[in-house]
């Protein structure tokens, strides 16, 4: 029969009814639908045991007690370790995203020559001539690890120097080396047991120390109190989070923190709220007020405040000499609640040479990423990540976070003496080296990491003094063995020391160091890695909480 | 949506919304289902037919729907609203006692007394045996000419009044020839028989109202001649304007003889299509 | 082209005359461009999802919803013209009544195809059916708009089946004539569905207690928006009909609808503008000075952000309200044509205006003290894709218009034969 | 019995650190795109910094961790949804969000007056390899459906069957702590169970300090806040107008 158009329409017509009506149409929805809830390119967790491992933050000096939750062998999140004494169970925004960091796309995986690709050997083979050629300078940004006396005596070996670059909280307290005879890696501020604390644009609240150590201090001491027993005076020329959250708070010219700290010792001392202890400030106190921006009486009526309630202590946010002055004459050195001497001196032979001199550097890793040595030198720069543009000859790819062994001494600026070790939970990727790791490789005869970690436990074990804190806190005492405190230590424990004797410190201050304006600290923040963790640049972006940082990699 | 699905409630809300919701459905597909069924029952039954003339009658333009006693010019003016169907015309007795126009002037068309004539161009004569001869009155035939091909009905089969008598295509153009009445089809002819169908009525064909729908005598040259007017003016063009112009013989074959015309348009004035 | 202008003339009835194919389809260009546009934005965002859009998590509803709230409640004069024609028996708007469903379909399934691509994941919209939550307005919405777009698409087939080809298939035809013979019963229907989803969409932001702005008190689970919008939609519909009928007189420059239509139509527009208005007032006036207050909010703060404001208030009920409404009822106005369409115009504008302030503005408020006023730009993409709906509206009523019976011959009711 | 966990966060006690964000965001495998934006990301818990609206020395500042307040009573999100994707667990008082059910419609975004409601406006991506760093029990949610904080779910739900494990009906409430909670370092979000009359928060929410945001419009959040600041304290009801945004 012929097909003619009117067929086509009934056709037409009769198939689309019929389709709708059939349930094909409505079963392919359902299965799409169900599709649509697990596409094939939604990454899904990993299955497996779950595991919860102790360790240390190495990401900055403070190394922060790290609680590691682990599944199918790899760190699936971090939290603070409660029993740490120090970090008290609290970590940084940036530490509750790091585990993410070992997956960062700016990890370097290779060795990289002037942007170019290159090799270990090669790297090696340069090193070892520019060693035979010159001395090297090698700069630590975590100065007491095992690693730095690895570097220590390479560059004694070398006649070389060996560089270990502060963050602001040591550098708050190299002042007092020249007065006390005490290396500032020594000193502590003894915060928990001040009751006046003037931070002179310190960021106390916002990554300044051990995150969990003044914030814990300050919550509960301070937090919305109207007189509360800890007294945080904070003195910034512009709002800060710490600022804000300040029991008082002081804005002053930029750069005349010095200025404002000479005022304020000057009216401790005419006003005699001190036994004089020290110099007068070179500065008047209507100098002081011209130069901070605020009035005589405001300086006045400040003084008065800090020692309404003491202990009380200064502290400054670089390292001048004025607030650091300013707490001798307030009789904050070497007393309970001030500064204080945390550990014995042990002798170091931290040479001065000039890096300009040397024929190469080598930056270790817990270098910030913004530090360049002012050298001609060849530069040999160690790193997990690649921070952006720098200048450095030599890239070379370090283990991350929780993939290398470290111990981690004493935090910068903390009043009690602690010792802890982070072993690696993962495996490092192939063809990383720690600069400890590299330059044992070339001198096989210096002490490689793992020995002296070993050594020094065994040092802490006859120093029969101080507390493993873990789960239970065990007194050293107690403790048979090396190997048993360093399994202890490794296992996420943490040592401590005794409490300091205030009284042994003896401070002489003969006059007023002279005045110099307060320089922005080269270290804003604790965080030494070049990169952030990809949930904190998210933070920065996502919320209006933190400016963002230029050293993020997105 | 159902008691077994997660997440169901048995609350009064559920309840009053989803039976609210399902009796909407249900009489929307109710509506569906009725339509779709009275159609199928159409479709069985005869009335298929003459619902779609109705339709196809209510779509005629105007022009088209004269009454036959306004033709004959019995009446002034008055639009048929009976599709044609004057056994269903109540009027029907009082126009047609009203006394007719005079003779119009002769036509070139040949038309017989004794042949019935319906609207849609066909022509019926009673037989002695009570059949009806069915055939393409003079003017269809002119302007077909001879159809390419032709689509009878089968013997036996049955045809409704204004329902398809049979189909011609010609020149690539669907002709439907309307049914003059209805009836079985007994026999078919063609073109060359001068007849089409054979029909044995429904009605007996002697009962005057059977064919009083149809038209004849003097009736028959009136609507011509309207015919013949209409198609002068839906087929003015050059060549066949002197033809017609004084209602002359009409040529033989215009499909052909003027291809060029609108035949879509002349073709469904002639056969009645919408 | 002379063979096809001839087929596309046998689609075209007889007894209409229509312009030339090819004028037709140059008609026709522009639109299908837009269309064209549309599909092309609206499968980016199916393709690469909403993030294709401006829209963010302070403004989780914009353009789109605005604007299909908006052609949902112009599009009203279908069901009411039907309700109107079929319920209340008046004859006398059955002209306009196959245009009225026309429009209706292209709006409805405008909409339709929009909330499409606005949902996150349009392949689980079906899930509304499967575990309906029946205390949402969305819920109803949902129901209502499907049924009865179902419905629109029953009463579009009849106009359909009534093009000259397709009657010439006997089983169209009758099913036509069967269909038409129920078409009051889906009025009926259409009727019911329509009051429930133009009230939902209203309750959809009267419900909301979390935004003080748009969140009204009302009877029983009815939000008192749920009244308004229903008021205003079927206010908006006839002059909505009134403007496009009177666009297509003057696209085709024929006369289609006799003129004491458009009179009737502005008269009920009219009426129930005035209504609308006076209900509108005395709910801004409790919202003002009970409801507001009530949530702790000062009402007036929120008249402070700029562009929006007391203006926008006043533009929205007064110059867009009470005075098209008077335009429309006084008959020295209304019997004028140019007054009369200009008012139409201003009420259709009225309800645009309703709708933007209940979807856009109040998302645009702040309910946190320390919020701030949003602002939010729609992208291209979203302006495209409602472009498109646009387009496919225009061809869709050009198209019927040209080859189906949309206004029935002026000759008495010819719409549909009764069987003896 | 049931439980109706709930939170009391001390706003003088937050330093802004976002610890809770960064936490929450890793416990929740939230992704970090870098083309979401602070208008399209997903932040479940969200710290916001507001002020007293001064320029001078007498600014002040507070911070104001904002996640889902958990509603009790006409808890907007779950009566607006249509296909109930959003449910108040009976046993927890948690406001659940089902993402495998949600068909992203926004309105429950809509209804939020906390604007503690997230789209997923991409497709979940993080950079090669950082797969491995997602944490179990926590599924990540697709393109195109709504999200929110649930109180650290994945963490009752490893509580509870550590105590079915233990042949235990009620949980230890050591076991359950989320992870906003367990990063604050200075103790300002505290989290417990309401019902509980000798728990320490439920007692906390009666403190004359303690407050609710937007209270008047009767929501009634299970998350309180509290502050000695009056200032802060403005925030309970919107008329707040002096507050500004930091």
């Amino acid at each position: 029969m012929k097909v003619t158009r009117r067929d086509w329409l009934v056709w037409g017509a009769g198939a689309t009814a019929g389709v709708v009506l059939s349930p094909v149409p409505w079963k392919l929805l359902g299965d799409t639908s169900i599709w649509t809830q697990n596409w094939p390119w939604i990454p899904q967790p990993a299955r497996g045991p779950l595991e919860v491992k102790a360790s240390a933050c190495t990401l900055c000096p403070n190394g922060c007690g790290l609680r590691v939750r682990m599944a199918g062998g790899w760190p699936v999140g971090l939290a603070g370790l409660r029993s740490h004494p120090v970090s008290q169970g609290a970590l940084c925004p940036l530490g509750f995203g790091a585990h993410q960091l070992i997956w960062h796309p700016a990890r370097l995986r290779a060795v990289r020559h002037r942007g170019g690709a290159s090799s270990w050997d090669e790297a090696r083979a340069a090193f070892v001539k520019a060693c035979s050629e010159g001395p090297v300078g090698i700069v630590d940004g975590f100065p007491g690890r095992a690693a730095s006396s690895v570097f220590e005596s390479f560059a004694q070996k070398r006649n070389g120097a060996y560089r270990a670059v502060l963050g602001p909280e040591s550098q708050a307290l190299t002042p007092y080396e020249a007065w006390t005879r005490v290396p500032a890696r020594n000193l502590g501020f003894d915060l928990e047991n001040a009751r006046t604390i003037v931070s002179f644009g310190a960021p106390l609240l916002d990554g300044w120390g051990t995150p969990g150590r003044f914030s814990h201090l300050w919550a509960e001491r301070a937090a919305g109190q109207s007189d509360p027993q800890l007294r945080l005076i904070h003195v910034e020329t512009s709002l800060s989070t710490t600022g804000s959250r300040a029991w008082r708070r002081i804005v002053i010219r930029p750069g005349s923190e010095a200025a404002l700290a000479s005022g304020i010792a000057r009216v401790l001392i005419e006003d005699k709220l001190v036994p004089a202890r020290g110099p007068m400030p070179l500065l008047t106190l209507s100098q002081a007020a011209e130069q901070s921006g605020i009035s005589a009486d405001a300086i006045r009526e400040l003084a008065h405040t800090m020692v309404a309630s003491q202990p009380v202590i200064a502290i400054a946010n670089d390292d001048n000499p004025a607030i650091a002055a300013l707490n001798v004459i307030l009789g904050a050195v070497g007393s309970r609640g001030g500064i204080v001497q945390r550990s014995k001196p042990k002798h170091s032979t931290i040479s001065t040479a000039d890096l300009r001199d040397m024929r190469a550097v080598l930056i270790d890793s817990s270098m910030p990423w913004e530090f360049v040595p002012e050298t001609r030198a060849e530069v040999f720069r160690f790193a997990a990540w690649d921070g952006g543009p720098t200048r450095a000859d030599w890239l070379l790819p370090t283990p991350a976070l929780l993939e290398d062994l470290t111990d981690m001494p004493t935090a910068p600026a903390s009043a009690i003496e602690t010792y802890a070790i982070a072993a690696p939970l993962v495996a490092p990727p192939t063809g990383t080296l720690s600069a400890a790791q590299f330059l044992a490789e070339i001198d096989p005869a210096a002490a490689p990491v793992e020995k002296i970690i070993r050594a020094r436990c065994d040092e802490l074990l006859r120093g029969r003094a101080g507390t493993v804190h873990a789960q239970e806190s065990t007194p050293v005492t107690n403790i048979a063995t090396a190997e048993k405190l360093e399994e202890q230590l490794r296992n996420g424990g943490v040592w401590v020391g005794e409490p300091p004797r205030a009284a042994a410190l003896r401070c002489d201050l003969k006059e007023w160091p002279a005045e110099r304006p307060s320089k922005p600290s080269a270290r804003s923040s604790a965080w030494a890695a070049p990169v952030l963790p990809p949930l904190a640049t998210k933070l920065y972006e996502e919320s209006n909480l933190l400016q963002p940082v230029p050293r993020r990699n997105s | 949506m159902f008691p077994w699905v997660d997440g169901f409630h048995w609350t009064f809300g559920h309840i009053l919304f989803l039976s609210l919701f399902f009796a909407v459905v249900l009489v929307i597909t109710a509506t569906l289902i009725s339509a779709v069924n009275r159609t199928v029952k159409n479709l069985r039954t005869q009335s298929a037919a003459e619902l779609c003339w109705k339709s196809d009658f209510t779509e005629l333009p105007d022009t088209e729907r004269h009454c036959r006693h306004e033709i004959a010019g019995r009446v002034a003016s008055r639009m048929c609203d009976n599709a044609f169907d004057c056994r269903r015309c109540a009027k029907y007795a009082d126009f047609a006692a009203l006394p007719a126009a005079g003779m119009a002037h002769d036509l070139g068309l040949k038309y017989s007394n004794d042949r019935f004539y319906h609207r849609g161009h066909t022509w019926l004569q009673p037989n002695e045996d009570g059949t009806l001869t069915v055939g393409l009155d003079e003017l269809a035939e002119h302007l077909v000419g001879k159809p390419d091909s032709i689509r009878m009905p089968a013997i036996g089969e049955r045809i409704e009044t204004n329902g398809t008598a049979w189909r011609m295509t010609k020149n690539g153009n669907e002709i439907r020839v309307r049914a003059p009445i209805e009836g079985e089809v007994v026999e078919t002819g063609g073109p060359a028989s001068g007849w089409y169908l054979k029909i044995r009525p429904q009605l007996d064909p002697a009962d005057p109202v059977t064919l009083r729908h149809l038209l004849r005598g003097a009736e028959v040259r009136w609507w011509l001649s309207r015919e013949l007017e209409r198609l002068q003016l839906q087929l003015r063009t050059p060549n066949t304007a002197p033809s017609l112009a004084d209602g002359g013989v009409l040529v033989n074959d215009m499909m052909d003889a003027i291809p060029e015309a609108d035949w879509n348009n002349v073709l469904a004035s002639t056969f009645l299509e919408a | 082209m002379a063979s096809a202008a001839l087929a596309d003339r046998r689609w075209i009835a007889r007894s209409e005359e229509r312009s030339s194919l090819g004028r037709f389809l140059l008609w026709l260009a522009p639109w299908a461009l837009l269309l064209a546009a549309g599909v092309y934005a609206g499968g980016l965002c199916l393709w690469f999802g909403l993030n294709q859009t401006n829209m963010d998590n302070r403004f989780a509803f914009g353009l789109w919803i605005f604007l299909d709230l908006s052609i949902i409640a112009l599009g009203a004069g279908a069901f009411f013209t039907g309700f109107l024609v079929y319920i209340l028996k008046r004859a006398e708007l059955k002209p306009i009544l196959n245009t009225a469903v026309v429009v209706g379909f292209i709006c409805y399934s405008g909409a339709v195809t929009i909330l499409g691509i606005d949902v996150g994941q349009p392949l689980r919209s079906w899930f509304t059916f499967w575990h309906p939550n029946t205390h949402s307005m969305l819920t109803e919405v949902t129901f209502c708009i499907t049924c009865y777009l179902a419905v629109l698409s029953l009463e579009y087939v009849p106009i359909l089946l009534r093009n000259r080809e397709l009657r010439k298939l006997p089983s169209f035809l009758i099913f036509e004539h069967q269909l038409h013979k129920l078409v009051p019963v889906l009025a009926a229907v259409g009727t019911f569905l329509s009051f429930f989803h133009q009230g939902s969409l209203g309750g959809l932001y009267g419900v909301l207690r979390g935004r003080p702005f748009a969140f009204r008190e009302g009877f029983l689970i009815w939000p008192s928006t749920f009244f308004l919008f229903i008021l205003s939609a079927i206010a908006a519909g006839p002059s909505f009909l009134m403007l496009i009928t009177a666009a297509v007189e003057k696209v085709t420059g024929k006369h289609l609808v006799a003129e004491d239509v458009y009179r009737r139509l502005g008269l009920i527009s009219g009426t129930l503008l005035g209504v609308y208005v006076a209900a509108k007032s005395i709910d801004t006036l409790i919202w003002l000075n009970v409801t507001s207050a009530a949530a702790g909010v000062a009402p007036w703060r929120y008249y402070e952000y700029k562009p929006f404001g007391t203006p926008l208030l006043f533009i929205e009920i007064v110059l867009l309200g009470l005075l098209p409404a008077f335009l429309l009822t006084f008959r020295k106005t209304a019997s004028r044509r140019g007054w009369l369409l200009s008012a139409a115009a201003l009420a259709c504008g009225g309800v645009l205006i309703n709708r933007f302030v209940m979807t856009v503005q109040t998302l645009a408020l702040p309910t946190l003290p320390f919020d701030e006023f949003l602002t939010y730009t729609p992208s291209w993409q979203e302006v495209a894709s409602f472009g498109g709906v646009i387009g496919y509206g225009v061809i869709l009523y050009s198209l019927s218009y040209r080859y189906l019976p949309l206004f029935a011959k002026p000759k008495g009711d010819q719409s549909h034969v009764s069987l003896g | 019995m049931s439980a109706r966990y709930g939170m009391v966060i001390d706003l003088d006690r937050c330093t802004g650190c976002g610890s809770c964000m960064v936490a929450c965001a890793s416990e929740n495998n939230v992704p970090s795109l870098p083309q979401a934006s602070d208008r399209t990301g997903l932040t479940p818990m969200l710290v916001r910094r507001i002020s007293n609206g001064k320029q001078d020395e007498s600014r002040r500042e507070a911070f104001v961790p904002i996640l889902c307040m958990q509603c009790e009573h006409e808890t907007p999100c779950v009566s607006v949804c249509p296909q109930q994707a959003v449910e108040v667990d009976k046993a927890t008082g948690i406001v659940m969000q089902m993402p495998q059910r949600c068909l992203g419609c926004r309105y429950c975004m809509t209804a939020c007056p906390y604007h503690a409601r997230y789209f997923n406006w991409w497709d979940p991506a993080w950079p090669a390899g950082m797969e491995k760093s997602l944490s179990p029990g926590v599924a990540v949610r697709m393109r195109g459906v709504v999200e929110k904080c649930n109180l650290c779910h994945g963490r009752l739900h490893s509580a509870q069957e550590k105590a079915a494990g233990a042949g235990k009906r009620e949980i230890d409430p050591a076991d359950y702590v989320p992870a906003c909670v367990e990063a604050c370092p200075t103790g300002a979000i505290r989290f417990g169970n309401l019902a509980d009359d000798n728990d320490p928060v439920s007692q906390e929410t009666h403190s004359p300090e303690a407050f609710r945001l937007l209270a008047r419009i009767g929501t009634e959040p299970k998350v309180f806040y509290k502050s000695k600041e009056p200032w802060v304290r403005a925030l309970a009801d919107g008329s707040g107008a002096e507050v500004k945004r930091g």
